[in-house]
């Protein structure tokens, strides 16, 4: 798969329909050849600007209210006030094979144009390895995760992903019990690492077979995990802060 | 996959290397307080001699816990916020934040509002890309192109400040639109500063595209493949320098980017130098774009129609621009409330900065303080 | 140019020679038993000066003082210095020494006692104007060939020293 | 007491330096003279740095301190000497001490055979440009003993540089030394000469600077030995072992005040003393421009009326500047040192068109201007070039200036052998 990425010119399946429609490389473009290692070439944006290109078109279902692409050139009035828009069922081929292979596991939805599903924690490790390997998923934006304290499972986390060659972003996201852990995914985006060890220092999720799981903004002895929504504004770890500050309290 | 894993399995800390001679390992700490770590980033080397084997960034020394600020603002009042995280490129964060929310609230801003905000950000581009190759030169040891950069940035800066009064932290969009009018002469502003810009540009690369000793230090300096990249997330120009072309404006352009005639420069080798190019090339064709939109800057009201107490419906979204530094994103929750349930920010800096592990093994000592200059990052937005 | 208070500035440059040969010998550390043997080949250049050597004194403080004691230094920077100072200074080889010491010192007894009949009295000729020259004359001409080999080997050393020093060429 | 106005007066007129004369009063007179030239030397070239470098890099520089800041240089002395001489808790206490002064010692020894004239040399060594050599090879140790007695990594790493550095360009150097040397032997006797003096005398006496000696061989040598030097010096664009984004201050990293101070005294003072060097061997050393396409009297007068001129020229500049300042009470302070300082200038420069003065001085004069120049390029250097990485440095220095010094060696050698016996037999 990383053959498509290696190939800068090879340019990505879809997405870009129509490769030179402009004029090639304008005089203010790159200048400092002399080495002559960058090249500029014209791109063009591809015609349909949708978030969420070809493969996969917005259902318009509900009430039209929501309107489905975001850079939709609409008159900008336009009524701020849509009656409360719902995620609305999200349909691709792509998620119809995931949803032929996982079953009711797999819940996929659109909102605000944005494609998401909400994924069992069982079918998690395999439903990445998925993403990765056969839908090209290949980019992990981010990893992070929201503290739900009055609902059973507290924590949805979310992973955010990107395929270089389909130009499609969607999200993955989990339900877990406060205290359960979710397998790493450093073995399929290294970048996971520091998204990981982010969440671990603000929400005490632990990730297994992360290869260095510990604070990373923190301090290493820090007590408690801010981003929790228990865990008020003001709220520190006084014994830290006068141990190793020799203060009262840092605020 | 097995291709991008198997470049990855060599990553490991452990280098099973034996010691030549029983030469000692030398652990060096670099910073907090280190002038060239660009803010309080602390780097453990481990040395063979001046040989990189492997280094640990330790980082959140300036953690201020912007996303749980986040939680207890208004959607407004967190504005101001985002603009001290990537302080040298204040108003691209102001903007991802304002799309994003604009998202949540489904409003759009008038294309007046667009035309400023893709004006403002690309000057902000240039001036955080001059910022960069200022310090980036310093670090190599060349003094004067700082000079020379902060004097043009300033002609930036004198623009913003004519504008909104502030230079660094602008707080220049609102959620829908501006927060001001342009002032009178505006655009006369921003033509004369491209116009000033366009040979300054000449002049950086004159004292360092050719120059031997810059060369040497910088071809074949802290390379990091494509699928390196892609695996460990970086985007932005270190991204572009390896040779993906790969640009937010372009795939999924935000704002009205799509309007606008330009290119995405990319590198070959994805070295320090390919990546110095790629920003050079980048500044010019901020310049393009700055001038397309100037040109073309319509009429009309500078704010959609936003409530005055902003309660976005229940939902949550991701929203992510091209910031200087690579894609800056965006995730906010939202419960129905004033108060964003959760902001999360993906920032450019944090992410790429985990690639200096990578691109810094079997580099010098010298290299790391190249390798940082090149990554590009702002400790504001890396500890948010 | 006339001598001044020769005596004097013998008899100091052999002070500090002693005193740093001491010290080079005795300190625990071995930085400052470098910088003390430092001081020794200074003093030493010092006494060649004085012999009307003046190209020799040149040479020793570039190549001695400045050069290979610079080396040395950086090697033993580079050496734990912790470990190097636990270590027990003296072996117990101790009276290998002392013999040596005792044959070393009847020498030089004997010496000084006969030194007249060993080393026959040279007139004293100053050439310290083209002293330069003289050398160059004699190392040029006369012992050409051992020059030569000093050289060879010298280059042989260097080639080892590569091949040891590379692990693979 | 009259006897020893004698001896005073014994050595005036004489044509040898007051080393060669064993003249002990003089000899010591010039050590002060020399001692004093330096420091304010050092001093200007603190200033002069600080402007040149702020007009190339479009700032100002210092201007708070006296007119243009022309004190800056003395309240910055006053600054460190008032400053808190701290040492490192773990430091070995006698190196951390002694260390500065080593290589204060080193660049300032140096100049007992610097040659600003005929006879205004300290002394005239027969090994001469050894002794400099030799001498200024010490100032390593003293920044080895720097780095290692502070116990911190960072001057570790700064001294292990720098040593190795010094170590490696020594070589180059010697190489392009020893190429002008030969080129002294090209007279009738055969016989060259180690001496400075000499040295340029072999010019005077052979019609040429040796830069432009079997051109291009001469120019070759003292282009190795210009970029041999400027590593010798730890200056920038080689300025590793004090690379301040890496490795902060290098070597001198845990100094402070007073000892800081010694170590950018001595920095200077031996950016003066390879350059005095430089300019003895290849540049003809105190001689003036042309002495063998403008020659004749006339033309000796013409020269002889530069020092003053260029004395004048300053002051004009000052008077102009001062003429420039604006004319609020606030400058008024300014405007008058300024014209007062130019004004010393132009009595300074009036009283070297005095034929004694002039006749006397003008060695001098020249000496220090082209010396004047190499300090210029030497800024100019670090405000044009990025800094060398290390293994980079020791590539150019083993690589590309060893070989080229010897090959120039070789040529030398062969051209010079060439013209005795064929050319010349």
């Amino acid at each position: 798969m990383p053959d498509d990425i290696k190939s800068p010119s090879s340019p990505p399946p879809e997405g870009e329909p129509k490769p030179t429609a402009d004029k090639p490389a304008a005089p203010s473009g790159v200048k400092a050849t002399a080495s002559g290692s960058v090249q500029a070439d014209v791109k063009t944006p591809p015609e349909k600007d949708k978030a969420s290109p070809a493969t996969a078109p917005v259902p318009p279902k509900p009430a039209a209210a929501a309107p489905a692409t975001p850079q939709a050139t609409k008159p900008a009035a336009a009524p701020a006030k849509p009656a409360a828009p719902a995620p609305t069922p999200w349909d691709s081929p792509m998620v119809a094979k995931l949803k032929a292979g996982y079953g009711s596991g797999v819940e996929p939805l659109t909102y605000a144009g944005q494609n998401y599903m909400i994924v069992d924690r069982s079918l998690i490790p395999e439903i990445l390895q998925v993403l990765r390997n056969e839908d090209q998923f290949d980019y992990c934006v981010d990893i992070t995760a929201v503290h739900y304290p009055q609902r059973e499972k507290q924590f949805d986390v979310i992973w955010v992903l990107y395929s270089f060659a389909r130009n499609e972003r969607i999200r993955v996201k989990t339900q877990i019990l406060d205290g359960e852990s979710l397998p790493s995914s450093v073995p399929i985006w290294a970048t996971a690492n520091w998204l990981e060890r982010e969440v671990y220092d603000m929400f005490g999720i632990k990730f297994d077979g992360h290869p260095d799981l510990k604070r990373i903004l923190l301090p290493d002895g820090w007590k408690g995990y801010p981003l929790r929504k228990d865990y008020g504004i003001l709220q520190q770890d006084n014994e830290w802060v006068q141990i190793n500050l020799g203060i009262e309290s840092g605020q | 996959m097995t291709d991008a894993n198997s470049s990855l399995s060599n990553l490991d800390l452990e280098t099973p290397e034996k010691p030549f001679l029983d030469a000692n390992e030398l652990v060096i700490n670099m910073g907090p307080q280190h002038p060239a770590t660009h803010g309080v980033l602390r780097v453990i080397l481990r040395l063979d001699g001046e040989k990189v084997l492997g280094l640990e960034c330790v980082i959140g020394y300036l953690h201020r816990g912007v996303e749980k600020i986040g939680e207890h603002r208004t959607y407004t009042m967190f504005n101001p916020y985002v603009d001290r995280m990537d302080y040298v490129a204040a108003v691209s964060n102001g903007l991802g934040y304002c799309e994003t929310v604009e998202k949540l609230l489904n409003v759009e801003a008038p294309p007046r509002a667009q035309h400023v905000r893709v004006i403002l950000t690309e000057l902000n581009r240039i001036a955080s890309h001059q910022l960069w190759l200022g310090t980036h030169a310093l670090d190599i040891g060349a003094i004067t192109p700082l000079f020379y950069t902060f004097r043009d940035r300033e002609e930036i800066l004198k623009i913003y400040e004519k504008y909104c009064g502030a230079r660094l932290t602008t707080h220049a969009f609102r959620i829908g639109g501006l927060q001001y009018e342009t002032y009178a002469g505006f655009e006369k502003d921003v033509k004369n500063f491209l116009n000033f810009f366009r040979p300054k540009i000449d002049e950086y690369e004159e004292l360092l595209t050719t120059n031997r000793i810059w060369l040497e230090r910088t071809k074949n300096i802290g390379r990091i493949s494509a699928a390196d990249c892609i695996a460990l997330g970086v985007t932005g120009p270190v991204l572009r320098a390896s040779g993906v072309k790969w640009d937010l404006r372009k795939a999924q352009p935000y704002a009205n980017y799509k309007n606008f005639d330009f290119d995405i420069p990319t590198g070959l080798n994805g070295d320090t130098y390919d990546r110095y190019l790629v920003r050079m090339a980048e500044m010019r064709q901020s310049v393009r774009i700055i001038e397309q939109a100037v040109d073309a800057l319509p009429e009309g009201p500078i704010i959609a129609k936003v409530p005055k107490v902003m309660k976005p419906a229940a939902g949550e979204v991701y929203h992510s621009i091209e910031a200087p530094k690579g894609e800056l994103g965006y995730f906010i929750v939202s419960d129905g409330s004033t108060q964003p349930y959760r902001v999360r920010v993906r920032p450019p800096s944090f992410v790429n900065l985990q690639a200096l592990d990578v691109m810094c093994r079997g580099q010098l000592m010298a290299d790391v303080i190249a390798v940082i200059g090149t990554l590009d990052i702002v400790l504001g937005e890396v500890d948010r | 140019m006339a001598p001044v208070a020769t005596p004097f500035f013998f008899y100091l440059f052999a002070g500090i020679m002693l005193i740093g040969g001491i010290m080079v010998i005795t300190r625990k550390n071995p930085v400052h038993s470098a910088l003390a043997l430092i001081v020794t080949l200074l003093a030493q250049a010092s006494i060649y000066l004085m012999l009307y050597a003046p190209f020799v004194a040149g040479v020793q403080i570039i190549l001695y003082a400045g050069g290979i004691m610079v080396l040395f230094l950086f090697v033993i920077m580079l050496v734990s210095i912790d470990r190097s100072m636990k270590d027990r200074q003296f072996n117990s080889q101790w009276i290998v020494g002392a013999i040596a010491a005792i044959a070393l010192g009847g020498l030089f007894i004997a010496v000084y006692m006969k030194g007249m009949s060993i080393f026959p009295d040279h007139a004293l000729s100053i050439v310290e104007n083209d002293n330069t020259q003289n050398v160059a004359t004699m190392l040029y001409g006369q012992y050409m060939f051992a020059f030569e080999i000093a050289s060879l080997l010298l280059l042989v050393a260097i080639i080892g020293a590569v091949v040891m020093a590379k692990k693979r060429i | 007491m009259g006897q020893f106005i004698q001896y005073i007066e014994s050595y005036l007129g004489s044509d040898q330096t007051p080393g060669g004369a064993g003249n002990m009063f003089w000899a010591l007179v010039y050590i002060m003279l020399v001692f004093v030239g330096l420091s304010v030397a050092v001093i200007a070239m603190n200033w002069l740095e600080r402007k040149i470098l702020a007009h190339m890099q479009v700032r100002l520089g210092p201007m708070r301190v006296g007119p243009h800041g022309l004190l800056q240089p003395i309240a910055d002395a006053i600054k460190l000497l008032l400053k808190e001489d701290i040492m490192p808790a773990e430091a070995d206490g006698f190196i951390f001490w002694t260390a500065p002064f080593i290589v204060v010692l080193a660049a300032f020894t140096v100049f007992v055979v610097v040659p600003f004239g005929p006879t205004h040399a300290i002394t005239d060594m027969n090994i001469g440009i050894l002794f400099m050599l030799g001498v200024s090879s010490l100032s390593v140790l003293g920044i080895v003993m720097a780095g290692w007695a502070s116990n911190s990594h960072y001057p570790l790493i700064g001294a292990l540089r720098s040593s190795a550095q010094m170590v490696s360009y020594e070589v180059a150097m010697g190489l392009a030394v020893v190429s002008a040397i030969l080129m002294t032997s090209l007279n009738p006797e055969g016989t060259g000469t180690l001496s400075m003096i000499g040295i340029v005398q072999a010019q005077l006496a052979q019609g040429e600077w040796f830069i432009f000696k079997f051109f291009p061989l001469g120019l070759i040598a003292f282009f190795i030995f210009a970029v041999a030097m400027v590593a010798e010096t730890n200056r920038a664009p080689f300025d590793l072992a004090e690379a301040e984004s890496e490795l902060t201050a290098g070597f001198h990293t845990e100094y402070s005040g007073f000892r800081w101070s010694l170590f950018f005294l001595a920095e200077y003072s031996a950016m003066i003393a390879v350059s005095s060097i430089a300019v003895t061997l290849w540049l003809g050393g105190w001689l003036r421009p042309f002495p063998n396409l403008l020659s004749g009297a006339t033309w000796d007068q013409v020269f002889s009326f530069f020092p003053g001129a260029t004395f004048l020229f300053f002051a004009a500049m000052c008077f102009f500047n001062a003429a420039r300042m604006p004319k609020h009470p606030l400058f008024r302070i300014q405007t008058i040192g300024l014209a007062g300082f130019g004004a010393a200038l132009g009595l300074i420069g009036l009283a070297l068109f005095i034929p004694v003065v002039r006749v006397r001085i003008q060695d001098i004069f020249w000496f220090a201007a082209k010396v004047a120049c190499f300090m210029y390029l030497y800024i100019w250097y670090r405000g044009t070039f990025p800094r060398y990485r290390f293994d980079q440095l020791m590539r150019m220095g083993w690589k590309v200036l060893l070989p080229m010094g010897l090959g120039v060696l070789i040529l030398t050698a062969s051209v010079a052998l060439l013209q005795q016996k064929i050319w010349h037999p």
